[in-house]
């Protein structure tokens, strides 16, 4: 395909630059609202071009499309290369979406001073992000996926809470430690291709290094290598432990964006990756990374229920969701029945990231909500907040149930699938998988409890004041995204059919 | 042939249009339209699905199987929307749109000055169409759609009142326990999947003898759904959150905890009766558990006070004996059963709630009495309801419970035999603990306070038409349905097994139309099991006020484990929440906290910094030091080269 | 030829060991880099003999340059040590202990 | 004869090097080294590096030494601090130098090397000169080296230059502008007797 415009480039790149003038421009007086103005307009600009990517992009092909090719660093064999495939493109749009109701809900959230820099901060995470997602070339892949981190950084550490210093650390250390295996992970395959002569030159496309011929050796150590890389952003059990930290101190946005987007690039550098790069020892690990995905739907679920810190509570329940995403992915090599039925399992994966980014980070957004106006997040604080805030309590009973994976909400379409693929493999792992029902409802909705239900007993909670229009609109629209989702997922099914069928095919298809 | 698609989606579409509209814009249409709209909407469902079962009943219809669209294709799976309308299914939509349009305008007087009135009604439109979804459904996925979606409603209905304590903690354990089921659930859906390749009704009905090939699969598909229709239809030991539920508005407990939820896990069993009547197992232990729990609850229902609890227990009762039925392989007796127990039951709760309201609030039996005498129409229903559940001949109650009855009797699944004998038993319970509710709520003294009695009245009419009306199916639906039942109405939407087909050997030996059957009564234990039973219950509570004092003194310990309802309440409590609460914490605080915080990552912190700690002496600042250490370092190269072309 | 690198080779060693003999003196240790600098000056000038390739010289040149820089250098830096000291006294520079 | 020489040299080399590491007046150190260079510088000539034998003699101890030189007299040290016992180390280092040396000199390899294997291109250019020839190749092949060396140098000056410049010396001027602005509140303070 020939497209005139590079559209991919413009999508990564056009936030990033107005973020950059965005914050070159914070000192000067008096352009400060026409500066937020900007950020949305380039926002939704970005969204419009992404909806024409989605709906020019065809769902059955598996190839990369709008892709892009550049030479970067010709000496190393480093290209620009971009492309879109149906992973990476409803992760993208997510990713947009996301940024664009953090923009919308961010006033009611810092300082009127602040807003500016923290627009920019986002619009470049987001363009970086969105990076991630597009680069086809490992060593761009790897730059994104670092740089990334970067704002996030800043975001903990310039807004965070008290103990956002010790929070930060943890989380740049243990990703960057993470990143580093996957480095040497990619060095190896780059130099395993230049020796295999399997194109004569030096290359780091991300299609070659799939297709490499490794033996089971090697493939075992690159899969610890890069599974370590990817687990940590996942997070598994029991690399885990970043997570609630870092939620607990990141400002609402940071939260919001590191629920949705930081941690789906763990899933998706798994199917990118891991699956298609070292599919032997995958099937061969296969049972480990199931125990070690159970143990985090059903240990971190039972952590989950004891926290009083509501962002801690929600940071749980993410790695426990997250749990059914490598569920999923890794079940699919211990299925007996016929391998073209594995495709549920990568689809369920990918709904379940999706969705897991529209409800976490709603529920990210009522806990915004709440702290701005009581600053506080402890739910003891709290209690009888649906007596002052019936339209709030609304949509934070609508994203609770979705969390609980509610049939008709999105939550439920990605561990539905998964459970039905799990039971192909070992009715054990979905009976593991299921007690999350469980497990989800208790957190969940005993959180839900504590805070929103009662009598009102506090003079603070007498005084809340609802939604203003702001966060109603963000509200309304992450609603929309969760039921449409959830009522009929099959477009965006039908949207990654090429790229799951191909996925499976790669990885199973030599069995 | 007509078409019967645009009837469907009015069916299913108008509850949730009411819900929508309600719960969306219930600020700005008022009380008054917000009633109106959901009534209305409401009506048309239910004229639309009379129509439907009228054109079932006259054939004019064949069963319908539809996808309205794909839900998601995966896997190469396709699982779509779409409804399943036969028999079955037509006589469920039926029954709730009657049930829950009765209980629609019933709100409007019960729910009259509730603040949260417009959400109320968003809420049970809501239901309704959950519910609706469920019935209609033509798969798995959407049966666990609406299965859910009730299992949400009801958790919203229950805690409605969101401010009182006790409500929201008997939500979150209603849900709770709901969700333990699903577990069960959701485990047999996807095995139906794994070992038929397909989630559509018809296909796996297909299979179905291809799995029992399987016994192990069968049975753990048949025992995990049971497994959640246990907790939706609340049997032991999933049961103890339906007498929690009472706390939500009195007609919710009618529409939701005694005509329609509760049924969905007996609709579901019949539903799947292709799939259980090849799991004898499966059978077994429907027929055992139904049976406890009939017998059970029934026991506990006498003990209780609280006006409502005792309609709850009483309804675990009789979904005990729908469950019994469906173990035996009576689906048919058990679904006639569900059908009258859901306007008898929906009578005696809307009655209840009609006394409720009259007495402010009163909910504690021994503060009532002689109420027949200010609430006759109230009186009057409730004795109506009284005298189905307990199955006294003609009444619709009689036809279905005498089925089941009958039908165990003859069943051969292993167990038959001892849940036939308790069920009998159960009749003489079931009378105790009605006319125990009968006698001591619109018989005996008035114990209300004066305050009270003074401004006794009827209830306005909105909240008696909708009891009237009721009371019409609860006397005839079980005359009218039972032979059209009995002879096989369902069609293929059940099946049985040559062997265990127990209806049509009824049919063929003992039945003779609904006069007969009613006549034959009089020669059978039943009618005389609940004779007694309302003769006991005549003695001690009208002839000889004290006689149930001297029972309990003379039997306390019994009394007690009645009272503690036998315990399962007290060993949640004790044992299950402590287990769990202790296990998370020793996760949270011993696992997260002390094993990966504090050794591994924390702790690799600390190694860092000790072992710099140590590394830092070596800088001693002095320059000498850090030349010898290069000059050192340079020999040492040296010394490699050297060693390399000595001995390299 | 020996000689001479036995020459340059001893020439180094002493340099070497003035850096340790040394206690006191930066101004000394300057003076024990700058034989150390002349004995691979003469290694190189050596070589270049050797190879009979004047590039080796060419090289002594530009070191020859670069020592003169650092000379200037670090006499500047021990004027400074001194004026900020009052010494010139190795054991009392101990600002980077760690 | 030649052989001689350089004996003489070089022995005068390595014990005027040892004394400058020995001797504990820097400012005998400092003559010592000029010693030192103007023996070796003997030994280059003898190596056909003519050029650089003169230029260690003009730039080296015409500049650089009497840089050292002028340091050390213009720092007013106190020797008799600087007198003390060698370091404990000091054996150790001493070890560590003999122990290099051994093993340089155990890598030559002593019966395979010497002048003229490749040519002696270096003496027979003596008659143009040495000069010449090494300022052909500088200013051609090494050009931008050239170059680059005469900006360190000239790095090396500012640098120098700056780290010892103390700035303008403070002179005690009258402020007009200040004493105008003086204000009799700040200047007389009352203090309270009690």
């Amino acid at each position: 395909m020939n497209y005139s415009l590079p559209l991919l480039s413009i999508i990564i790149w056009l936030p990033v630059f107005s973020g950059g003038m965005i914050i070159l421009a914070t000192k000067l007086q008096g352009l400060s609202i026409a500066l937020r103005y900007l950020a949305i307009i380039v926002e939704l600009l970005t969204l419009m071009i992404l909806s024409y990517v989605v709906w020019q992009f065809h769902g059955d092909m598996w190839q990369m499309q709008f892709a892009e090719h550049y030479k970067w660093l010709p000496n190393l064999g480093i290209e620009y290369a971009l492309g879109v495939d149906g992973f990476s493109l409803p992760l993208a749009f997510l990713t947009a979406f996301m940024t664009l109701l953090v923009l919308i809900i961010a006033p009611t959230q810092v300082a009127p001073k602040d807003i500016n820099p923290f627009y920019a901060i986002f619009l470049i995470m987001q363009g970086l992000m969105t990076g991630v997602f597009f680069a086809t070339d490992a060593i761009l892949f790897y730059v994104f996926f670092e740089a990334m981190m970067i704002p996030m950084f800043i975001l903990i550490g310039l807004w965070g809470g008290e103990n956002r210093v010790y929070a930060t650390f943890k989380f740049i250390l243990y990703t960057f430690i993470g990143s580093l295996f996957l480095l040497v992970a990619l060095l190896y395959l780059h130099f395993v291709a230049i020796n295999a002569g399997y194109t004569g030159v030096q290359t780091f496309a991300i299609d070659t290094l799939q297709h490499l011929t490794l033996s089971t050796t090697e493939q075992k150590y690159l899969f610890w290598a890069m599974l370590f890389a990817f687990a940590v952003k996942v997070p598994m059990w029991p690399v885990h432990t970043w997570l609630p930290d870092a939620h607990t101190e990141a400002p609402t946005g940071g939260s919001v964006i590191l629920a949705a987007i930081t941690l789906k690039i763990g899933g998706y550098g798994m199917l990118r990756f891991l699956l298609p790069m070292v599919p032997e020892a995958c099937a061969a690990f296969a049972t480990t990374i199931i125990v070690l995905s159970l143990i985090a739907i059903v240990y971190i679920g039972l952590v989950a229920i004891v926290q009083n810190d509501m962002k801690k509570l929600i940071a749980y329940s993410s790695i426990a969701h997250m749990g059914f995403v490598t569920l999923g992915i890794f079940a699919i090599f211990q299925i007996h029945s016929a391998t073209n039925t594995a495709g549920m399992g990568i689809d369920g994966a990918m709904i379940q990231m999706i969705s897991h980014g529209f409800i976490s980070g709603g529920l990210f957004l009522c806990v915004g909500v709440l702290y701005s106006r009581l600053h506080t997040r402890k739910i003891s604080d709290y209690g009888g907040v649906a007596n002052t805030m019936p339209v709030f309590a609304a949509f934070f009973m609508l994203f609770a149930l979705a969390n609980v994976g509610l049939p008709g909400t999105s939550g439920f379409v990605g561990e539905f699938l998964i459970i039905l693929t799990s039971f192909k493999a070992s009715a054990w792992y979905t009976f593991f998988a299921a007690i999350l029902f469980v497990l989800g409802v208790a957190y969940t909705l005993l959180m839900y409890k504590r805070v929103m239900y009662g009598a009102v007993t506090k003079n603070s909670i007498a005084t809340l004041t609802d939604l203003g229009s702001a966060e109603k609109l963000a509200f309304v629209l992450l609603t929309i995204a969760i039921l449409i989702l959830g009522i009929w997922p099959n477009p965006l099914l039908q949207l990654m059919r090429g790229t799951s069928d191909h996925l499976v095919l790669q990885v199973l298809g030599s069995n | 042939m007509y078409d019967i698609k645009p009837l469907a989606i009015i069916i299913i579409i108008s509850p949730l249009l009411g819900a929508i509209m309600t719960g969306l814009f219930g600020k700005a249409l008022g009380k008054r339209n917000s009633h109106l709209i959901a009534c209305g909407l409401m009506t048309i469902s239910f004229a639309a699905s009379c129509y439907l079962l009228y054109g079932f009943l006259q054939g004019k219809y064949q069963p319908w199987n539809r996808y309205l669209y794909t839900w998601a294709n995966s896997g190469g799976i396709n699982i779509g929307v779409g409804f399943l309308l036969d028999n079955l299914s037509v006589l469920m939509v039926a029954v709730v749109n009657f049930v829950s349009l009765m209980v629609h305008v019933y709100s409007i007087g019960y729910m009259h000055d509730d603040p949260g009135y417009q959400r109320f009604f968003c809420y049970i439109s809501l239901f309704t169409f959950a519910m609706l979804t469920l019935v209609m459904a033509n798969n798995f996925m959407q049966l666990f759609f609406g299965w859910e979606g009730v299992g949400v409603l009801s958790y919203l209905l229950i805690g409605f009142w969101f401010d009182r304590p006790s409500a929201t903690f008997a939500n979150l354990k209603a849900f709770l326990v709901n969700r333990v089921g699903d577990v069960g659930f959701i485990v047999a859906i996807a095995a139906v999947l794994n070992y038929t390749g397909s989630l559509d009704y018809t296909s796996v009905f297909a299979q179905a003898s291809n799995i029992a090939a399987n016994s192990n699969a069968i049975n753990l598909i048949c025992i995990g759904l049971f497994i959640g229709a246990a907790a939706k239809s609340a049997q032991i030991p999933l049961h103890v959150w339906l007498p929690d539920s009472m706390e939500g508005p009195t007609p919710i407990s009618a529409l939701i905890h005694a005509a329609t939820m509760v049924t969905a896990g007996v609709f579901m069993i019949a539903r799947m009766s292709p799939l259980f009547e090849y799991s004898e197992m499966a059978l077994t232990i429907i027929l055992i558990i139904g049976a406890l729990t009939t017998f059970m609850m029934g026991l506990v229902a006498i003990v209780q006070t609280d006006i409502k609890r005792i309609i709850a227990y009483s309804t675990l009762s009789q979904l005990g004996y729908m469950v019994v039925a469906l173990g035996a392989s009576a689906y048919a007796a058990g679904i006639l059963h569900l059908v009258t127990h859901a306007f008898f039951k929906s009578i005696l709760f809307l009655a209840a709630g009609s006394v409720i309201i009259a007495l402010h609030h009163e909910q504690d039996i021994m503060q009532m009495g002689n109420l027949r005498r200010y609430m006759p129409i109230t009186f009057a229903a409730m004795l109506i309801g009284i005298l189905s559940m307990i199955g006294l001949p003609g009444m619709a109650g009689f036809y279905s419970k005498d089925l089941i009855i009958e039908t165990v009797a003859m069943s051969k699944v292993p167990g038959a035999t001892f849940a036939y004998y308790i069920v009998l038993f159960s009749v003489f319970i079931t009378a105790i603990y009605s006319f125990r509710l009968l006698f001591l709520v619109f018989y005996t003294d008035a114990r209300m306070s004066q305050d009270i009695q003074q401004h006794l009245h009827e209830s306005p009419k909105v909240i008696t038409i909708p009891l009237l009306l009721l009371s019409i199916p609860a006397i005839i639906s079980g005359g009218i349905l039972i032979s059209q039942v009995v002879h096989g109405f369902f069609g293929s939407a059940i099946f049985v097994l040559p062997q265990h087909d127990v209806i049509s050997e009824f049919a063929v030996h003992d039945f003779s139309g609904a006069l007969n059957m009613f006549l034959h009564s009089f020669t059978s234990l039943p009618v005389y099991f609940a004779l007694a039973g309302g003769v006991a219950a005549w003695l001690c509570y009208i002839k000889l006020p004290d006689m149930p004092n001297r029972i309990i003194k003379f039997n306390s310990r019994l009394y007690l484990l009645l009272i503690d309802k036998f315990g399962f309440d007290k060993f949640n409590a004790v044992v299950i929440v402590p287990i769990v609460n202790s296990i998370a914490n020793i996760c949270s605080n011993f696992g997260d906290k002390t094993c990966i915080d504090g050794v591994v990552v924390n702790g690799s912190a600390r190694v860092v910094v000790k072992t710099s700690g140590l590394l830092r002496r070596l800088q001693s600042g002095y320059l000498y030091n850090y030349t010898f250490m290069m000059i050192a370092g340079l020999f040492v190269i040296l010394l490699w080269f050297f060693v390399l072309r000595k001995f390299g | 030829m020996l000689q001479y690198l036995i020459f340059s080779a001893i020439l180094f060693a002493i340099g070497l060991s003035g850096l340790f003999i040394n206690r006191k003196n930066i101004i000394v240790l300057l003076m024990s880099i700058e034989i150390i600098l002349l004995a691979a000056n003469t290694n190189l000038v050596i070589f270049a003999k050797y190879w009979g390739d004047i590039t080796g010289q060419a090289f002594v040149f530009f070191v020859m340059t670069v020592a003169a820089a650092e000379a200037a250098i670090g006499l500047a830096l021990v004027v400074l040590v001194f004026r900020d000291k009052q010494t010139i006294n190795i054991q009392d520079l101990d600002q980077l202990k760690g | 004869m030649e052989y001689a020489f350089f004996l003489i040299f070089a022995a005068v080399a390595l014990i005027a090097a040892a004394m400058v590491i020995l001797s504990r007046n820097p400012v005998r150190a400092v003559l010592f080294l000029i010693l030192c260079f103007f023996a070796t510088a003997a030994t280059w000539l003898m190596l056909n590096a003519e050029f650089l034998a003169i230029t260690l003699v003009l730039v080296y101890v015409g500049a650089v030494m009497v840089l050292f030189l002028f340091v050390v007299m213009m720092l007013d040290i106190d020797f008799a601090i600087l007198r003390a016992k060698l370091t404990r180390w000091s054996p150790i280092g001493l070890a560590l130098a003999i122990a290099v040396f051994a093993l340089i000199a155990e890598i030559i390899e002593k019966d395979q090397i010497a002048f003229g294997q490749h040519g002696d291109e270096l003496s027979k250019i003596a008659e143009t000169g040495n000069a010449a020839k090494l300022g052909e190749i500088v200013f051609t092949n090494y050009l931008l080296q050239f170059e680059l060396a005469g900006i360190l140098l000239l790095v090396a000056i500012i640098a120098a230059i700056v780290l010892i410049y103390r700035g303008p010396r403070s002179r005690k001027l009258q402020s007009i502008p200040k004493q105008i602005a003086a204000d009799p509140k700040t200047r007389v303070h009352l203090v309270s007797g009690d």
